[in-house]
Parts: C-alpha cells; structure tokens; sequence
C-alpha cells in the first residue's frame, strides 16, 4: 500500500534541506523544483540529482521560476520543465505531496 | 480531484505565497477544485486589506481576493497565527479592544480544525513553505 | 479514516514552525490517528532541561509530554539525524523510536497526508 | 557610544525582533545610547499595533512601545517596507483609501534615509536578521 | 566621511532580500561612498538573462546597470563562490571584481558599517 | 586601518552561512553565537569552530540562547557564555559588527 510521493523543493540548492530531500525521495517518486530550487538543476549543483536521475526517477522544474532566473539555457539534460498546470496533475497522479522547504 | 493549499509564506517577502496563488489558479484551471486555502505561520499576512504595493508591483492580497470571488474559494486565516500576529477581523479587534480589523473580506478567521478537515476531505494537500 | 504524518525540522525558539506545527498535531489528534516525526534539527525540540523563560518565549517542550494524553503514540526520529548531533535518544524528554532512512521514506508512504514544519 | 539597531524579523515567527530588543534594554542600561531602532523587511510588522498575543507570551509590540518610552528612542518603520506590506499611519492610510492606520505611536514611519543617517552618525549598527 | 559596504548574499526572487537591499544601496549611494559584495547565492542576483515578468515579481537585475550613474564603482564578488556555482564574471548584467577570501576579510575590515541582505 | 569585526551567527549550524561566517572571521575578530546559533558551539559541531579558536578568536555564546535550549551541559569548552550586557561591551570594543544570518 506505499503510496508513491511527489517532493517539492522550493529552496536554494545550498539548503541543507536538500540533502533530506533526496534522501528519502524513493525510486517511485517524483521531485518537483520551484522558486529558488530550480538553481539545483543547473551544472553546479545537477551532480546531486545524478543518483536519482538514474534512478529513474522524474525530474521537474517549473518554467516561471527558470526563466525569472535567467536559467533557461543553463539548464542539466534530464529535468523537464512544467508549467503550473503540469505541477497540479503531477499533485493529482502521486498519492501523497511532501513539501521540503 | 479536491485541493487543499496551505500557504505558511507572508506576501513579498518570500515568493511562497505567490507561487501558491499560481498554482491554485493552475487548479482552478485544470478542471479540479480547491477544497480550501488555509493560511498559517506568516501566511496570515496575506489577509491584510491595508497592503498598499507600489503600481509596479502586483497587489497579491487583491489577487487572492479576485481568485476567491471568481470561483468560489474558502480563504481561511488561522486565528492563533493571526491574532498574535496582528491580522484580525472586526469581531476580533472588539474583543481585543483594538482599534479596527484589518482583514479584507473573503478571508476568514477560523481554527486550526478548518486545517485538519482539509487535511481529510480534499483529496491533495500542497504545502507552500518559507 | 485518513492518516496524517507531522513532519517538524526546525530547531526551538529560533523560529516558532516548532510550536505552531505542535498546536497543529494537538488539534490533529482528536480527529485523525497522527504520527509525528522530528527530522534534522526538529529533534532538537526534545531536548531535555529547556528553559525558554528568560528569553520570554513559551517553553513548548513540555507540551510534548501531553502527546500521550491526546492519543498520539507514534513518534519518530531520524538515527543518522540524531547521531549526527551527536545525541541519543535517552537526552529527550519523550520516547521516540530512530528509524533509518528506509523506514522514515516507508513511514511517509503510509500516510495520506504529510504536513511539514 | 551611539548604537544603531536593525530589524529584519517579524514578531514570534523568528526569534530576530526578540533578540533586538533584549539587546536594545542592555544598551540603555549599559549607559550607552540608541541613536535609532530601525525596521526594515518583515521587521516592519513589529509596529503593527493589532498584535493581540496569548497571555502567556510576551507582547512584543507593548515592549518596543515601553522602551521607547521610557528611554526616549527612535522607533524608525521603513515606508517602502511597509506599504508593501500592509503596515500604514493613518496619514498614509488615508493616501491608499484605506480605512485605518494600524501603526502605534511611537513607531514612526519613515524613508531609507533614516537607515543612511543611522550608519553614518551611530558609532555601531547591530543588525538582527531573519 | 563613514563608507558603506553592503553585502548582498540571496539568489533574487525567492526573497525580497537583494531588491531591499539594492534600494538601500541606492538611498545609501545618495549620501556616501558605498561598496557592494555579493557572497555566495547573492551572485545569482547578477545572472544574465532574466525574465521575471510572468512571476508577477519586480526583474530588479536591470536596476544594477544604474549604478554607475548613482556612483556606486566599487562592485565586488567572492572568487570561490563564482566558481562553486560554475559562473563566470562574463555571464553577469555588469562587471564586478572577483576578490579571495582573504581580500574580502580586508574589504570588510576597510568599511565602516556593514550592512547584509 | 584595518578594523576588527565581532561577527554574528544566529542561525542553525547546518546552515551554510556558518562556513561563510567562519571564512571571514580574522584572526584579530570575534564570534558571537545567538539564537539557533549557539548550537554551534555543542559537541555535534564544534570541530567547525576548532579552527578559529587554535588561532585564539574569541567565541561567545548568550547564555539565554544556551538555557533555552537545554544546552548548558552540553557546551564545548573554550567558548564564553556572555549576557547581552557583554555582547553590548563586546561591539562597542571592536569596531564594526558583521552579522551573518
């Protein structure tokens, strides 16, 4: 009956935060970067979304935040980015959101 | 599918709140529906009706206001976060002997129960955190 | 019947997401069956011989001690968080199970709902 | 000496306001002066004169009211910071058409150039920060 | 006269924090000699490219090329921290100076206010 | 012309401004530790502040923040656990204040 968990991380990559995110985000999940933690998709800090990544495990960012940010050429292979309405189905396909922030 | 948002960020100050006004809109949008938004920790400031933002700036307490008339969404304040934080309805400023509320309609001051009911009735819970 | 899983990771007085998110268990209880689970720093609220009253905060640590009278028996730390501060269960005010990571990503599975502080 | 003290942090929420005043009272008993208090960001919700806390916690707003008072300091609220959010005098209220100030004597709201004068004419600026 | 070091170290729009603290650079830079320092995210404020419009937020990064006119020359980044985020002072709206840790240490000592955002 | 700098920790030692902080703290500077920050100065992180304190940087912590916390037992030694009348004295003997939060 374990649910599969949609994360979402809204900090800064040089957030501790981070660390407890990824580690308990399982192989059935899902993470979701918004505001300030789109900057953990980019080359400086990508390196630790590698386990997951290979994992299997989905990726995304939200555009709105990428581009305010001047990200949007600066961007890791392997996230995909969403708009807001893809972040509400991803909230409606996991059973269960985990906020980190 | 039902939504509960729960919004801990105060306005400006964090970009918490305001990513919870798009993806309610994002909700309203999609075809489901917001069971409730439910304002807690500095959250509560976003109910504040005397937020006077410069022009270029959006007004985000007026935003919350026109996505709650256009489709019909509970605001809802935490009245233990509020009232020590100074963000009270005209019943409450009575009863402290304030000098007015300043708490714009629709928000509404309620208790943490309002909380938990979302937490068991919508179907998703979203948390936008500071 | 829903199940919620209170998350707290913030230390004490530093920020008020402790007691808040305490008031929100407490409130929690009486209709659902809840679990706590303190991550990082949030262990740090259990600390033993807390005396906030100088500092003219509320010392909400022996509201814990109230959990069991609400009926909330599932209480949870992290191991690697706790070694990591280099403490042991025994310097906490309450009884908390340490889960590892497995566990803890298991524990937040099983419940409908995580609410985060 | 001459202190300046900065304010980041909203009341309760963070533990900031709380430590600028416990080191505003040791400066005056210190026999040293406050040349201003200052509040800036979220700190500017610490002159929201709405605050009605539990009983069991202290008033934030009443104590910065209190030191004031009695040792004759400057309570400085940024405008910019303050509109924003929602933190008004009644003069300002009125310019915004809103019903009501909610700001407590003797917080006074003011420009940036208070922050200016404070950093150049204080022999100290003590920033608490959130 | 006093000389003002403002140290800006927040990634911009995930907190008012860098907009704040440029408006009070600019009030500052009215009145004496400042210095602004970006350490660690706060070099993110200077990114090329950004686009905030569609967040409804204020894109302040346009704000930096006019600091030149309010005087302000003194701009200064942490070496480490630009290559810790795999940046380059080419990828920034305006040029600044890329300082070691032990020059920043001095650039601080050399102030006499310090004030962070 | 150089001045001395008390530096100013508040925050949890997992945040990453504490290396920032430690960075910057000279040899002829001082720390005080406030709020979360006193946490610093337990055996959990105190190798952080080893460093400092071999090259003879006072460290303070505010023994409210300590009692508050349940850490008066629990402090590492060579810290120095001041009121706030001490952390007034402490800013007024050096020169500018640096605080890192």
């Amino acid at each position: 009956m374990a649910a599969k968990i949609l994360h979402t991380f809204n900090k800064s990559p040089i957030s501790p935060v981070l660390d407890s995110c990824l580690r308990f985000t399982g192989e059935d999940d899902a993470l979701v970067l918004l505001e300030d933690g789109v900057y953990t998709a980019t080359a400086a800090w990508g390196v630790k979304l590698d386990e997951l990544i290979d994992a299997g495990v989905p990726v995304y960012v939200i555009k709105i935040d990428v581009d305010a940010r001047g990200l949007a050429n600066r961007l890791i292979e392997d996230v995909q980015v969403i708009e807001y309405d893809g972040f509400v189905d991803l909230c409606a396909n996991y059973e269960v959101v985990k906020s980190w922030f | 599918m039902k939504f509960a948002i729960l919004v801990y960020g105060p306005p400006y100050t964090y970009q918490a709140a305001h990513s919870a006004l798009h993806f309610a809109r994002a909700v309203t949008e999609s075809g489901h529906q917001i069971y409730r938004i439910f304002f807690y920790h500095d959250g509560v400031y976003n109910a504040n009706a005397l937020i006077a933002p410069p022009q270029d700036e959006t007004d985000i307490h007026a935003q919350w206001t026109t996505l709650a008339q256009e489709h019909d969404v509970e605001l809802i304040v935490c009245i233990a976060s509020s009232l020590r934080r100074g963000i009270l309805d005209e019943t409450e400023a009575d009863r402290y002997e304030k000098s007015a509320g300043n708490i714009g309609k629709p928000f509404e001051i309620s208790g943490l129960g309002q909380l938990i009911d979302a937490s068991i009735n919508a179907d998703r819970v979203v948390t936008f955190g500071v | 019947m829903k199940r919620i899983l209170f998350v707290q990771s913030r230390a004490p007085y530093g920020t008020l997401s402790g007691q808040e998110g305490l008031d929100a268990l407490l409130m929690g209880s009486a209709f659902v069956e809840c679990a706590l689970l303190f991550l990082g720093d949030g262990i740090y609220q259990l600390l033993s011989n807390q005396d906030a009253a100088a500092l003219g905060l509320k010392d909400y640590s022996v509201s814990f001690g109230a959990l069991k009278d609400y009926g909330v028996q599932n209480l949870y730390c992290s191991e690697s968080d706790l070694q990591h501060r280099v403490l042991e269960t025994d310097d906490l005010v309450i009884p908390v199970t340490a889960l590892d990571d497995a566990a803890i990503r298991e524990l937040m599975a099983s419940h409908d709902v995580i609410l985060s502080f």
